[in-house]
């Protein structure tokens, strides 16, 4: 009479987007590692995991209707992009199977369906706050560069609103399609029209690397130029690939593994006993950690007996005090995140390169849902 | 504005150069010894990840580490060559398509095992960094490097394949093995030869491109249809074609980008689909003597 | 006196298939021998079998004393081997002047020799060799084949094509090289009386056996023999 | 009233890039016409032929069917009105079998290449048909081997077999006989009487014995242009051909 | 014998099944059949197979039978699943069969677009050609957020239930069905197709096109045909997997879908029909198998799967089997 509970996963482990997936697992695989034992006696937690191979919603979704029927789990989670995930939440509505998002950032992806929630974080969470930022500190003019993809397109929306709002003027928007390997040609245009703030917003990834060499290279970070954006464009586990070409950039994100809270600095420390010294922890990672928290905990709270709606009554209550992130909750009505964002600088510790926090934001939900909801 | 003019201009030839180095051995083994070898990739990104791992594990500098990245790869294309390219030489392009996806696929894999899913970041040394003002123009250091090296190597090869006949006995042996051995060519010391300068050059090009074209394990999937192009808009079997494709494309590419930022990768594909429908044999083409 | 070329017993056909079989064959320096018979008997088959093109299921091939049956195609043509292929075989996509240099190797015929032998070719040295006439190719082929400067020379069907004043000068300077550089000329020919002619002796294949192997005057001599052999009518002999 | 040629070349000029290689070629043939085409290697017979079929486009002059002009008309279409053709270096379906390669030219001729539902299978006299041709040239024993198994001089006569199958109106032959012992080219002569004696062929060969005894007339061609016309009496005769084309022999 | 028996497999010179083997053509499909009574939970995968098996099978009649090798089927794919799925999510026409000939339409034009673009080109000039057409209808599609949905993907397609009768539910069993019925369709029709004087006059153009021409055929336009013919199938099998899945996405028009499918092709075989019914099972199936065991790692295996089968299977699995087929029947007395 042992209680069985099966969480399907289904991340990118493959193809040129391995490396996301690779962090997001590792962080649910580090709390699974450290808090899997934690359990209600006699029952235990099978972890089922599935690779999507990539942007591929046909497959996400297969994978996940074999997971419910053939494998007859009782959570999904993963998450990792916003088509995938989109065509999960059709499924989990149909079969009313709890969903957990670890990764995606598209702002629709907990618009109203039941059986989700989210514990990554939403692109306008961090850009519109930004732009708020930004026009409180003074700056007048602004030029946004984004890849071309559903992302980018938040982060500008949402960047250009909060900016525009605070009395900034964006003198041009160009958006940079995702197969570009050459930014020169378009940091050219950004030197001349010589902004005060330059937006940045892409994937992450090698894109960020070559993207900021590229941006030390055409000479801007020794332009008045001020470099801005999302947390995407200095993660943690890229900053070491691009040399001092980010040093003085400005980022608002929800996570940074420089972070000194004890929760992150716990954190970080059992990171890398657990993946070596130079792996660094990233915002996926911190995604993937609660996830897979917010599983736990709604398996303890049901004491391994689950139902799909007890398990959604308990998920979308569910807070987490103690986040290295900082205290997080779910927004019951949405499912939506609700997190603190960080300003951070890039600067040298200890030789290494680290976004390091500078000023606190208030916790914020997602601020397109708040503007759609009112009309 | 003239500043702007120089930019473009440089900008699109330093890129295409990059274009250049990283596809010009694909113009050889695909272009010159007719095998489609899609994998090409794979040596570029072994080349790639052989420099980087010398310079950052080992702390080899950049060109020593890039030389021996070259011979590994060399060496690693002869012994390929040797145990499996040869067996497919007389298969149908679809067999070499197959047998060129396996390779990817298992190097995708190994290179990700070896070295995990992260890019490699390469260390370029010091006096390659930054930037150069000239006359109001700001030329990164590293990309006109490219530009005299990719010059460098595009004349060595022209005066290797065209002005000898090294290249027109590899066209011979491709075209008509038999014949070519009946006219006294070892075809198979021929071949290996090609093919080992075919997957040195692509390290060459992998480890040089390595600043732009990020190394890591999706690399030879990535970059594919970069190194396609190239070859195609040159011209198959031309040494000169796919130095003239890659400076079309890189200049097209810059010069779009820089006018019309909104129009995305549209107007590329569109550049080279008139490009084909005006040359289809490409640019420079064996086919009209 | 020892053969220049020398096939024992050979059996030789494609993959499993044999096509030519118990064929022995001795030839001379300054030898010239036609090979005659019908279509599909074989004739090509024996020429690939000396190239090295076909598979050798038993027997033995040497030049000039040494054994060649297993060596690579490349290897014979290096110690001596000429061959002109029944269907050209040009390079198409090579130049015409890139089809003879390849081929060319140190000795009487140059690369240069070869344009003024067929001054058609000269005009058209940086044409691709899929361009030029039929004709023009059989000459390129012929071309190739002796700036290699051989010391045997396989010919299948060198004159197809040719117009008649080029098949006389070609003739022409076969009869120069047998006789001045002790060429050994194997000679495949449809017009078999232009080589009963030329070559003083002959065999005749069919189905992959010699059925006549003897001097070529026996044969034109002989009209019930022509007949027998070749299908040849004794009127038109 | 003198009757309309079946196929007219007027001035017809062919240049590749700066070698001009037809010049100002006139030519006709009538129907059922017996016509050989001779010259040195390299005097443009076959660029005259690729120029009647379509295959090559002249630098100018014109190409006349029945009357028509057809010089804009492709390859195709003139096929489809009545110009059949062999080829020099021999042009077939390597890996369709020789029953298969004709079967093509017959529905092809036929205009059922579109017919996409049928199957072609269903075609009985289509079928009876190349086995006839097939027959004809003595290759019906052979009819289930794909031809790039056949000798040679086989695959020559494959060739034949599929431009007969057009049923032409002109059929032009380049070197049919190449491959094809002395013994057997009499074969294409009585392949050739055998046709229907309406239909106009024009001959190139370098065989002349072959010529001699197919031709009615005999042009000859040198440098892109035409020297002589002429019965082949006339042309044995002449000097300026023994020169240039025949030499001593014959 | 000299006339070839009306079958889908007579290929590059393959003799085809002897007639007393006929009833070999119905194994695959009692398989699939079987498959699902034995393992209903496999439904999924086995319609995702079906729709990619379609789609080979039209990409056969123009890599093996006319030999043009495409790597831009994808865009025919994707307008097929973007039309149906479209259609559906606005609530214009959300029945399936009714969407699905329109997708066809759709994807024919778009076929017969692009077609008649590239076909005058050859060899590696059309298959960049066609890499960028794919790439184009890609990029388009990425722009065009407000109608399909960017990279997001297009939201809220659902169908109404197939003949009014039965719902396209979440085990897939509808699909299922649906998949198996139109492949089988699709499969009568092309093997009608290939039998006939149009088909051979296919592998003429793929044998020899200058020929084709000298013998009256307008090459451009019967390529251009087969073309359209098989983009019109790459739609149908675009709109059924919108239909199966009740999602469209970016990737059904990448240059990856593209390649994938054509691997799968040649892995089968290409140039007879039925290359595409082994090809494409082995490929999803090995790839299922080993994502499963080994979700990092998997593409090593598969790497090496394919690699031993193009050294020793060398023109595709089928091709082997033909070999051992052919062998079995000679030994065999009588
Ligand atoms: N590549 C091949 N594979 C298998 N069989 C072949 C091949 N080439 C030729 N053959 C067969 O070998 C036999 C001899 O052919 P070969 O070409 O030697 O004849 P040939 O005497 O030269 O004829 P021709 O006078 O037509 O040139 C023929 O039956 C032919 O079908
Ligand atoms: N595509 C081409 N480009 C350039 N020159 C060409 C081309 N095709 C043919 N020629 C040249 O045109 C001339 C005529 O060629 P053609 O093939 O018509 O000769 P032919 O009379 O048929 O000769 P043969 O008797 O040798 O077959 C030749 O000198 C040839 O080199
Ligand atoms: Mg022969
Ligand atoms: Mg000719």
């Amino acid at each position: 009479n042992a209680e069985a509970v099966k969480v399907g996963m289904i991340l990118t482990y493959s193809g040129p987007n391995a490396s996301l997936g690779e962090l997001i697992d590792r962080g649910a695989s580090l709390y699974v590692k450290l808090h899997g034992k934690e359990l209600p006696a006699g029952t235990t937690v099978e972890i089922i995991k599935r690779d999507d191979t990539g942007i591929n919603p046909d497959l996400a979704k297969r994978l996940a209707q074999e997971l419910i029927v053939r494998d007859q789990v009782n959570i999904l989670t993963g998450g990792q992009w916003t088509p995938n995930t989109m065509a999960i939440e059709a499924l989990s509505k149909q079969a009313k199977m709890p969903y957990v998002v670890m990764g995606a950032g598209g702002s629709n992806v907990t618009w109203q369906e039941p059986y989700v929630i989210r514990t990554s974080f939403t692109v306008w969470q961090s850009s519109y706050p930004l732009g708020q930022w930004a026009a409180k500190k003074g700056y007048k003019t602004a030029y946004t560069l984004v890849s071309d993809f559903a992302a980018g397109h938040d982060a500008e929306a949402a960047f250009i609103k909060g900016f525009t709002a605070g009395g900034g003027k964006v003198m041009s928007s160009v958006r940079v399609p995702m197969k570009t390997t050459d930014y020169l040609p378009y940091l050219l245009k950004v030197k001349e029209a010589n902004p005060d703030l330059l937006f940045l917003f892409n994937p992450g990834g090698p894109a960020a690397t070559a993207f900021m060499k590229a941006i030390a290279d055409i000479g801007i970070t020794t332009s008045k130029i001020k470099v801005i954006g999302t947390g995407d464009i200095t993660t943690d586990e890229e900053l070491p690939n691009m040399g001092r070409a980010p040093l003085g950039v400005i980022t608002v994100h929800h996570y940074s593994a420089a972070a000194t809270r004890k929760a992150n600095l716990d954190f970080v420390a059992a990171w890398k006993r657990e993946y070596g010294a130079n792996s660094t922890p990233s915002f996926f990672s911190v995604g993937g950690w609660d996830g897979m928290k917010a599983i736990f905990d709604a398996v303890r709270a049901q004491k391994g007996k689950m139902t799909p709606d007890a398990t959604m009554a308990y998920l979308r209550n569910w807070s987490n005090p103690d986040s290295p992130r900082g205290p997080i909750h779910i927004e019951p009505e949405t499912g939506e995140i609700v997190q603190h964002e960080y300003v951070r600088r890039v600067e040298e510790r200890d030789g290494h390169l680290a976004n390091i926090e500078i000023e606190t934001l208030a916790a914020t939900g997602d601020p397109e849902k708040q503007f759609k909801a009112k009309p | 504005m003239s500043s702007t003019l120089i930019n473009i201009l440089f900008f699109g030839l330093s890129y295409g150069m990059i274009l250049y180095m990283t596809s010009v051995g694909l113009s050889i083994t695909m272009g010159l010894m007719g095998f489609v070898n899609l994998a090409h990739g794979v040596f570029a990104m072994l080349g790639g990840y052989a420099t980087v791992t010398l310079m950052n594990s080992l702390g080899v500098p950049f060109f020593p580490a890039l030389l021996a990245a070259c011979i590994m790869v060399t060496v690693l294309g002869f012994v390929l060559e040797r145990l499996l390219y040869r067996r497919l030489y007389g298969a149908t392009e679809l067999d070499q398509v197959l047998f060129s996806m396996a390779l990817i696929f298992i190097s995708v894999a190994i290179a990700r095992i070896f070295w995990g899913p992260l890019a490699q970041p390469i260390a370029l040394p010091k006096y390659l960094h930054g930037h150069i003002d000239l006359i109001g123009a700001t030329i990164p250091t590293y990309r006109l490097f490219l530009l005299v090296f990719g010059s460098v190597v595009a004349a060595a090869l022209w005066l290797g394949f065209d002005r000898t006949l090294f290249g027109a006995r590899v066209r011979a042996a491709v075209e008509d093995h038999a014949m070519a051995e009946a006219v006294g060519i070892n075809t198979d010391r021929l071949f290996a030869l090609t093919f080992g300068l075919g997957t040195g050059l692509a390290a060459l090009g992998g480890g040089l491109g390595a600043e732009i074209l990020a190394i890591s394990p999706g690399y030879p999937l990535q970059y594919i249809i970069f190194f396609l192009i190239v070859v195609a808009v040159g011209g198959l079997g031309s040494i000169k074609g796919p130095l003239y494709a890659s400076l079309i494309i890189g200049l097209a590419d810059t010069a779009t980008k820089y006018i019309m930022p909104e129009a995305g990768m549209i107007f590329v594909f569109a550049f080279v689909f008139l490009l084909l429908r005006w040359r289809p044999q490409g640019i420079v083409s064996r086919r009209k003597g | 006196m020892s053969a220049v070329l020398d096939l024992c017993d050979v059996t030789a056909g494609y993959g499993p298939t044999v096509i030519i079989e118990n064929l022995s064959l001795a030839l001379q320096a300054g030898e010239v021998l036609a090979v005659l018979g019908r279509n599909g008997v074989g004739k090509s088959t024996l020429m690939k079998t000396i190239v090295g093109q076909t598979r050798l299921h038993r027997g033995e091939v040497h030049l000039k004393g040494e054994s060649i049956g297993r060596l690579p195609s490349y290897r014979r043509a290096l110690s001596g081997i000429g061959y002109v292929p029944q269907e050209r075989d040009i390079f198409g996509t090579l130049t015409i002047e890139e089809n003879l240099r390849i081929s060319a190797r140190s000795g009487r015929w140059t690369v240069e020799a070869i344009f003024e032998l067929f001054p058609n070719l000269a005009g058209r040295r940086r044409n691709r060799g899929d361009e030029i006439s039929g004709g023009e190719q059989q000459m390129l082929s012929i071309g190739r084949a002796l700036v290699g400067n051989p010391s045997v020379l396989l010919l299948d069907e060198p004159m197809e094509g040719l117009a008649p004043v080029i098949i006389d000068q070609i003739l022409k300077v076969l009869h120069t090289l047998r006789s001045a550089g002790g060429l050994v000329i194997v000679l495949v020919e449809q017009y078999a009386l232009m080589a009963l002619e030329f070559a003083p002796r002959t065999i005749v294949l069919d189905r992959g056996r010699a059925i006549f192997d003897g001097r070529s005057i026996e044969l034109s001599g002989n009209p019930e023999l022509m007949a027998s052999c070749l299908g040849l009518s004794g009127s038109l002999a | 009233m003198s009757e309309l040629p079946v196929l007219e070349a007027r001035e017809l000029n062919k240049a590749f890039g700066p070698i001009a290689v037809t010049r100002n070629v006139n030519m006709s043939l009538m129907r059922g016409e017996r016509r050989a085409l001779i010259g040195p290697n390299g005097a443009g017979k076959t660029t005259f032929v690729n120029l009647l079929s379509g295959r090559l486009r002249p630098t100018t002059g014109n190409v006349f069917l029945n009357g028509i002009d057809v010089s804009r008309a492709d390859e195709a279409t003139r096929s489809k009105l009545g110009i059949g053709r062999t080829f020099q270096i021999t042009s077939l379906f390597p890996a369709l079998t020789a029953h298969e390669n004709i079967f093509l030219a017959l529905a092809e001729s036929a205009g059922f290449g579109m017919h996409i539902l049928r199957s072609a299978r269903s075609y009985g006299s289509l079928h009876d048909r190349a086995d006839e041709l097939l027959e004809k040239v003595g290759l019906l024993g052979a009819a289930a081997t794909s031809v790039q198994q056949f000798p040679y001089g086989q695959q020559r006569l494959i060739e034949i077999a599929v431009a007969l199958a057009l049923e032409p109106k002109v059929l032009l032959l380049d070197e049919p006989a190449a491959g094809i012992p002395t013994s057997e080219r009499d074969l294409i002569l009585d392949i050739v009487k055998a046709l229907p004696s309406d239909i106009a062929v024009l001959l190139i060969d370098h065989d002349m014995d072959l010529v001699f005894r197919f031709a009615q007339r005999i042009t000859v061609l040198v440098q892109g242009a035409i020297l002589v016309e002429g019965s082949p009496a006339e042309i044995a005769a002449d000097q300026s051909v023994r020169d240039v084309y025949l030499g001593e022999r014959s | 014998m000299t006339r070839p028996t009306d079958t889908a497999l007579p290929g590059k010179g393959m003799p085809a099944i002897p007639a007393s083997k006929r009833w070999l053509e119905a194994v695959p499909w009692l398989l699939a059949l079987g498959t699902y009574a034995a393992a209903p939970q496999y439904a999924p995968l086995l319609t995702q197979i079906f729709v990619m098996i379609l789609f080979a099978m039209s990409l056969d009649l123009l890599v093996g039978y006319t030999g043009i090798v495409t790597l831009g089927h994808a865009a025919q794919f994707g307008t097929g699943a973007y039309v149906a799925g479209i259609l559906a999510a606005r609530g214009w026409i959300t029945d399936p069969t009714m969407t699905a000939v329109i997708a066809m339409v759709a994807a024919g034009c778009i076929g017969l677009f692009f077609g008649s673009l590239m076909l005058r080109t050859k060899g590696l000039a059309f298959l960049m050609l066609s890499v960028a057409s794919g790439m184009f209808l890609y990029e388009i599609a990425n722009k065009a957020t407000g109608i399909t949905g960017g990279d997001d993907g297009l939201q809220g397609v659902v169908f109404s239930p197939l003949l009014g009768l039965w719902e396209f539910d979440f085990r897939g069993t509808t699909a299922f069905f649906y998949s198996f019925v139109m492949l089988f369709l699709t499969f009568i029709f092309l093997r009608r197709v290939v039998n006939s004087p149009f088909g051979w006059s296919l592998r003429g153009l793929r044998e020899n096109d200058l020929r084709m021409s000298a013998i009256g055929c307008h090459n451009y336009r019967r390529r251009l045909t087969a073309y359209t013919i098989a983009s019109t199938l790459a739609g149908l099998a675009g709109a059924v997997q919108a239909q199966c899945t009740g999602f469209v996405a970016l990737n059904s028009l990448s240059f990856e879908l593209s390649g994938a499918v054509l691997i799968m092709l040649i892995l089968g075989g290409s140039g007879r029909l039925y290359g595409a019914m082994f090809g494409v099972p082995i490929y999803m199936f090995a790839q299922d198998y080993l994502a499963k065991r080994d979700p990092t790692n998997w593409f090593l295996w598969q790497g090496i799967i394919l690699l031993i089968l193009v050294l020793f299977a060398r023109g595709g699995v089928l091709s082997l089997a033909e070999r051992g087929f052919h062998a079995c029947c000679r030994r065999r007395p009588g």
